[in-house]
């Protein structure tokens, strides 16, 4: 018997059913186990004057309180290796940019003792004036959320750019131009586990973490860069995790539990509240996007310009990443030959943005599906037939000039609308992704740019 | 770190009454809803609890015309309640909330962190009930209006209201079984055939519409009467809606809780 | 007061794996002394079911019964490495990391069988456990005997490892040219809505939706990503926010109570097409699932909410709020676009051009 | 304090406000009910007190003294499911698994009281219970498996 394409039970289905499956949050509780707690910034944006931890350190059943001068590292990019510069301490220092930003942690006997204690932490602040509308990024007047003002530099331009053919002659010989402004929210991933850890010191002094990380590798890496210490003084333990969506991959929990650990030599857990992980922690970025395009009376779409802010929120995480994505979906799945867009990663005083499911591309769908939606509308057409007529076919180029091998925009659309009880016309439903020929291969199509490496897809 | 509470678990009324004493410093929990989630998370270190699950304080009496439910009464056991109050009722999160929350509870229940809580206070205010407490000198009965929202230093016991001639609710949620109600409207006519009308969600605790209520004491004339109920209250933004929202909104639910009352 | 249906669509395409590259799974493999196999990988299971799918991908081609492979992702002391389960990797990249170490691990048990059944390793076949000869099915070893036979009589031990990368790639910087992507996927959602335009609110009756997933390895958990993902774009498209008046950093829900995460309430009729337009890359043709699903809704119904009541509401979520702000812009014959020449240009009220100071360079990116 | 929990009596020694799911998880080693939110929002902690589903997360181990407590440990007798977990199985209602404990309490309690709900009565039982993985598709297929065969 083939397992490959069979309905196979749940590899985990019984021990998720019998109340077996052991998260993060269920390992036996370890003796001598601590609880940790963070002090969050109160303020969207102010300057730390100082830190006074004593009297919490003071508090029975307190064991320590660390700053982020007790991180051995204490700030670690996400993106470094790929050059993307760190910007973002795991403890504050000087500052804050966002409500809810760790200062401090706390391990303690119980979850309420440490509670406690972080009311016990005097923190001056000089609050500022926070930037929030990403639309004034450039404004002059706006709070500056970094001394190189608020917006992230893609080595050599501000923006990530895409461009493909010519933009301008489009336009000119576009009959009609549309254009319209999409707002994608933010969300929380909210999975039903919150993020959590425990680190265990071992007798050997490796320590063992247990993780809810999405990524065990990734988040071995950014704790071994913290703590300094090599990959194999570190025994991540994970791999079942309650949901994630993308908010599980900012290693969020486990320096705290470490350093605290380290401090102690007890072992620590520090599980979110749900209220910190709906209000403090990482979200799907809150987006702005613009697009105009030229179009063709009789339905084509010429060209498309896209102007997108992406609201990094205070640090840059993998914003720039999911700009970067973004920017190679904003023809969606039809051909657009010409092509220029300019995507643009904006910091502001919003919390910290993440990965969330569809990362970059969510965002892209919905405003350019919406604009083909109004485009239509604009011409008159019906949505289908304008979004048939414009879908991708073999051989058709994506905005970073990949050809595409087997697209399925007009099968997907067919099955969609055979199921939904749509009637498309007999036109529609017998168009197919072949290689563009005849009424298929507009003037606008003929000579889609090529790259010499990937040869001539139609070939 | 501070003691422990002292944990006070009277078993019969008088017993609650007497542990409840002046309540200066204790901290009444019923069903736990609000109270535990709050000590949980380190927003509330009572010193002295007073825990009225054995207290026996629950129940529901109708009697020539009146009705009288007891603090302790679980939300959930008000489902086939008199109207607008059932219907509140059963609007009330899900069932393993509503058999954990209580009438008490509810009366005394402020704004959440980031939305209204306290579904039961309107059609209680539109039912014209009195509430029943306990504490510094003695026991004593108001009319529920003037007790929301000042009942530092008092326990309920019980809360009793005359039947309706007619009654009306209107509600609106985002339909989830948990969220919070974001804006409702309970109306009744009593047998006198004066007309109450209350709202919740319009603030930190229900409202009673007079100005809404003058007018239909001039005459039945429900959509002008909605007109005027921005005039008793001014509602709030919150994570659910928007005062634009609920100012919107709100007269277009008095007009449908007063449809049950036509 | 009045309801109103409208049905919308909805096209999308997603790439397969992180963006660029450069990101690598790795796996290995060893069979026990009685033929019971272990699969290490590091792919975290979320839920989407990453155990169950490397699962199925190791019995096929190793040629042994689901039932008999552990499959462990436990920690970093015994699972090599994965970038980690995001970005829509996990079935393609953690996938073909299994596929080639057990493609190895298939070899080396095959020479050994081979070793032990003295017949050339190329003339054997394996399925269901049992190592036989080609044409002669009755010459024969189970699995479980040649895994005895490495381990007690040749002194060999049956494994493989295998790794799955595609470089790293750099766009350049003025195109944006560069070869991203693993493959793409394509999805299409045919929403069914209804609006009351009194209130605002909208209903989502119905989700149809039809996903071409490449090869679906396990149907009823590629089943589970759609109708996950459709309740998870319902809820762009209708209910959640972390900042419900962004970009007011105020007045945002902080439990379940006041965020508005779908429930079961909220859940429409769902309809899933599954479409099989094998990848020639993809463990057994398989494309990418996961992250896609929640893209189509949220524009679908927007396209609705234009077909039932005439307005379009591009800022997520359509709350009765904003629906109802549309409906009264209409009434007022504030919401047509303005036409300049042949442009037709919506949105002012949220654009650039209305928000950003008049020197910034925003302004000039689409308008010029 | 006193507490039956799948049928073994436990002593418990906290404070009579702790939750009932601090003193199962962390005092009685019970870990199937989860700490999805400890505000009553999203049902990861329900269990049966005395039969009826109650969020643990909510209770003061006071208000369950001498009570029977049922979690998902105590559902299966030796490897035979209950049929609320073997529904919820054959399904696939499970992806993550952390909604899982609270749901199948939850289905539990209403088979239990109405052996074949409508689907209504399903959506009042289950829907202050978040599931972020499966869009309840699988989680109503399963219940409403059960309450067809009832029928």
């Amino acid at each position: 018997m083939k397992a490959v394409g069979a309905r196979l039970p749940r590899y985990d289905g019984l021990a998720h059913i019998t109340g077996r499956t052991t998260f993060v949050d269920d390992w036996p509780t370890p003796p001598g186990m601590l609880w940790a707690k963070a002090l969050r910034s109160p303020h969207h944006s102010a300057l730390i004057k100082s830190i006074d931890t004593s009297a919490a350190a003071k508090l029975p059943g307190v064991h320590a309180v660390v700053t982020a001068a007790d991180m051995p590292v204490n700030m670690v990019g996400h993106l470094e290796a790929l050059g993307v510069p760190k910007d973002e301490p795991y403890l504050a220092e000087h500052e804050v940019r966002y409500k809810g930003q760790p200062i401090a942690g706390v391990a303690a006997d119980s979850e309420q003792i440490a509670l406690e204690a972080l009311e016990l932490i005097k923190v001056v602040y000089e609050v500022r004036q926070p930037f929030l509308d990403i639309r004034k990024a450039f404004d002059p007047d706006e709070p500056q959320i970094t001394p190189d003002g608020n917006v992230f530099f893609y080595d050599p331009h501000d923006h990530r750019k895409v461009t493909k053919g010519d933009v301008d002659a489009a336009f000119e010989k576009a009959d009609v131009i549309v254009q319209g402004a999409y707002r994608p929210a933010a969300i929380e991933q909210a999975p039903t586990e919150t993020q959590a850890a425990l680190v265990v010191p071992e007798p050997d002094g490796r320590l063992t973490v247990y993780t809810c990380t999405q990524a065990m590798y990734f988040t071995m890496g950014v704790l071994s860069t913290h703590l300094q210490l090599a990959q194999n003084r570190i025994k991540l333990v994970g791999g079942t995790v309650g949901g994630g969506f993308g908010g599980k991959v900012d290693s969020a929990t486990e320096p705290l539990c470490a350093v605290l650990t380290l401090k102690t030599n007890r072992p620590v857990k520090w599980r979110f509240t749900r209220e910190e992980e709906f209000l403090y922690a990482s979200v799907r970025a809150s987006w702005h996007v613009e697009i105009a395009d030229a179009l063709t009376s009789d339905g084509w779409i010429l060209g498309r310009k896209v102007m997108t802010l992406h609201d990094a929120g205070a640090y840059t995480r993998f914003s720039s990443y999911g700009a970067t994505k973004h920017s190679f979906h904003l023809s969606g799945a039809y051909t657009i030959p010409n092509l220029r867009t300019q995507a643009y990663v904006i910091w502001s005083n919003h919390v910290p943005t993440t990965a969330m499911r569809g990362f970059g591309v969510t965002s892209a769908s919905f405003a350019t599906e919406l604009q083909m939606e109004r485009s239509a509308k604009a011409l008159g057409m019906d949505p289908w037939e304008f979004r048939l007529k414009n879908a991708n076919r073999k051989g058709d180029l994506m905005p970073t000039r990949k050809p595409l091998e087997d697209p399925s925009t007009i099968v997907t659309i067919q099955a969609a609308a055979q199921a939904a009880g749509v009637e498309l016309s007999a036109g529609l439903r017998e168009l197919t992704n072949a290689p563009r020929s005849g009424d298929s291969l507009p003037e606008h199509l003929r000579d889609q740019p090529t790259i010499a490496k990937l040869g001539d897809p139609t070939s | 770190m501070p003691a422990p509470p002292e944990l006070l678990q009277p078993t019969s009324e008088s017993e609650a009454i007497d542990a409840f004493g002046d309540g200066v410093g204790v901290t009444v929990v019923s069903g736990g809803t609000i109270v535990v989630p709050d000590m949980t998370y380190g927003r509330l270190r009572p010193s002295r609890v007073v825990l009225l699950t054995r207290a026996g304080m629950g129940g529901v009496t109708r009697e020539a015309g009146v009705v009288r439910i007891g603090a302790g009464t679980p939300v959930g056991a008000l489902d086939d309640a008199v109207e607008p109050l059932g219907s509140a009722a059963r609007g009330v999160a899900d069932g393993e909330i509503r058999a954990a929350g209580t009438v008490g509870g509810n009366l005394c229940a402020g704004p959440a962190q980031d939305a209204p809580r306290g579904d039961l206070q309107a059609p209680l205010i539109a039912l014209g009930a009195t509430v029943r407490s306990a504490g510094k000198g003695g026991e004593r009965s108001d009319p529920i209006e003037s007790f929301l929202g000042n009942h530092d230093g008092r326990l309920v016991l019980s809360v009793e209201f005359a039947e309706p001639a007619a009654a009306g609710y209107a509600r609106m949620d985002r339909k989830h079984a948990h969220t919070y109600t974001m804006l409702a409207v309970s109306a009744c006519r009593a047998a006198d055939g004066s007309v109450r009308v209350a709202a919740s969600g319009v603030g930190p605790f229900a409202v009673r519409l007079t100005s809404v209520e003058a007018v239909l004491a001039e005459r039945w004339a429900p959509e002008a009467a909605a007109k005027e109920a921005l005039v008793d209250c001014d509602p709030p933004t919150d994570a659910l809606a928007s005062a634009w929202y609920r100012r919107r909104m709100l007269p277009l639910l008095i007009t449908r809780a007063l449809e049950g009352l036509a | 007061m009045a309801k109103h249906r409208g049905r919308g669509v909805a096209a999308i395409e997603y790439p397969t794996g992180m963006n660029q590259g450069g990101d690598p799974s790795q796996a290995w493999i060893k069979v026990k002394p009685d033929g019971r196999i272990d699969v290490f990988a590091g792919t975290v299971d979320l839920g989407q079911g990453s155990k169950t799918v490397h699962t199925q991908i190791a019995a096929d081609t190793l040629g042994v019964p689901y039932d008999t492979i552990n499959m462990d992702v436990s920690n970093t002391d015994s699972s090599p490495l994965c970038t980690g389960t995001f970005a829509s990797r996990g079935t393609f990249i953690g996938g073909n990391a299994v596929l080639i170490a057990a493609q190895r691990a298939r070899k080396k048990m095959l020479e050994i069988a081979g070793e032990a059944m003295e017949v050339d390793p190329d003339d054997l076949d394996v399925e269901d456990g049992t190592v036989f000869v080609k044409g002669s099915p009755d010459k024969s070893m189970t699995v479980a005997e040649v895994a005895g036979a490495a381990t007690w009589g040749i002194g060999d031990m049956i494994t493989g490892s295998g790794a799955y990368l595609k470089p790293y790639e750099s766009p350049d910087p003025d195109t944006g040219e560069c070869d991203p992507d693993h493959d793409v996927s394509y999805a299409a959602c045919v929403a069914d809505i209804e609006v009351d335009d009194e209130t605002g609110e909208v209903q989502i009756l119905r989700l149809v939706q039809a996903y071409d997933v490449g090869r679906a390895i396990n149907p009823t958990l590629v089943e589970g990503q759609i109708q996950g993902g459709a309740m998870m774009g319902l809820g762009l498209a209708l209910l959640e926010s972390s900042y419900p008046y962004y970009p007011d950093p105020e007045n945002r829900g902080g439990e379940f109570g006041s965020y508005l995460a779908p429930a079961l309430a909220d859940m429409p009729e769902i309809e899933s097409v599954i479409i099989e337009n094998h990848s020639t890359i993809g463990p057994f043709g398989a494309k990418a699932i996961g992250e896609m699903a929640n893209n189509a809704q949220a524009p679908a119904v927007c396209a609705a909410i234009h077909d039932a009541i005439g307005v379009w509401v591009p800022e997520q979520p359509a709350t009765p709020e904003r629906v109802l702000r549309a409906l009264d812009a209409k009434k007022d014959g504030t919401d047509a676009p303005r036409r300049d020449g042949k442009r037709v240009i919506y949105d002012e009220a949220i654009s650039v051009s209305t928000h950003a100071h008049a020197s910034s360079k925003l302004r000039k990116i689409i308008h010029a | 304090m006193k507490l039956i929990v799948n049928g073994r009596e436990c002593e418990v020694t906290r404070h009579g406000m702790t939750s009932l799911l601090e003193v199962l998880r962390e005092d009685l080693g019970v870990k199937s009910p989860k700490a999805g939110c400890q505000q009553g929002g999203c049902g990861t902690c329900t269990v049966l007190v005395d039969g009826e589903p109650r969020r643990s997360c909510l209770m003061p181990v006071a208000a369950a003294d001498g009570a029977a407590i049922t979690t998902l440990e105590g559902l299966a007798t030796g490897d035979a499911l209950s049929p609320v977990q073997q529904a919820f199985h054959d399904s696939y209602a499970s992806q993550c698994g952390y909604c899982t404990p609270g749901m199948v309490m939850a289905a539990t309690a209403l088979i239990e009281r109405n052996p074949s709900p409508s689907r209504d009565d399903v959506i009042e039982a289950l829907g202050g219970h978040i599931c972020r993985c499966t869009g309840y598709v699988k989680i109503l297929e399963a219940v409403e498996s059960i309450a067809g065969s009832a029928r």
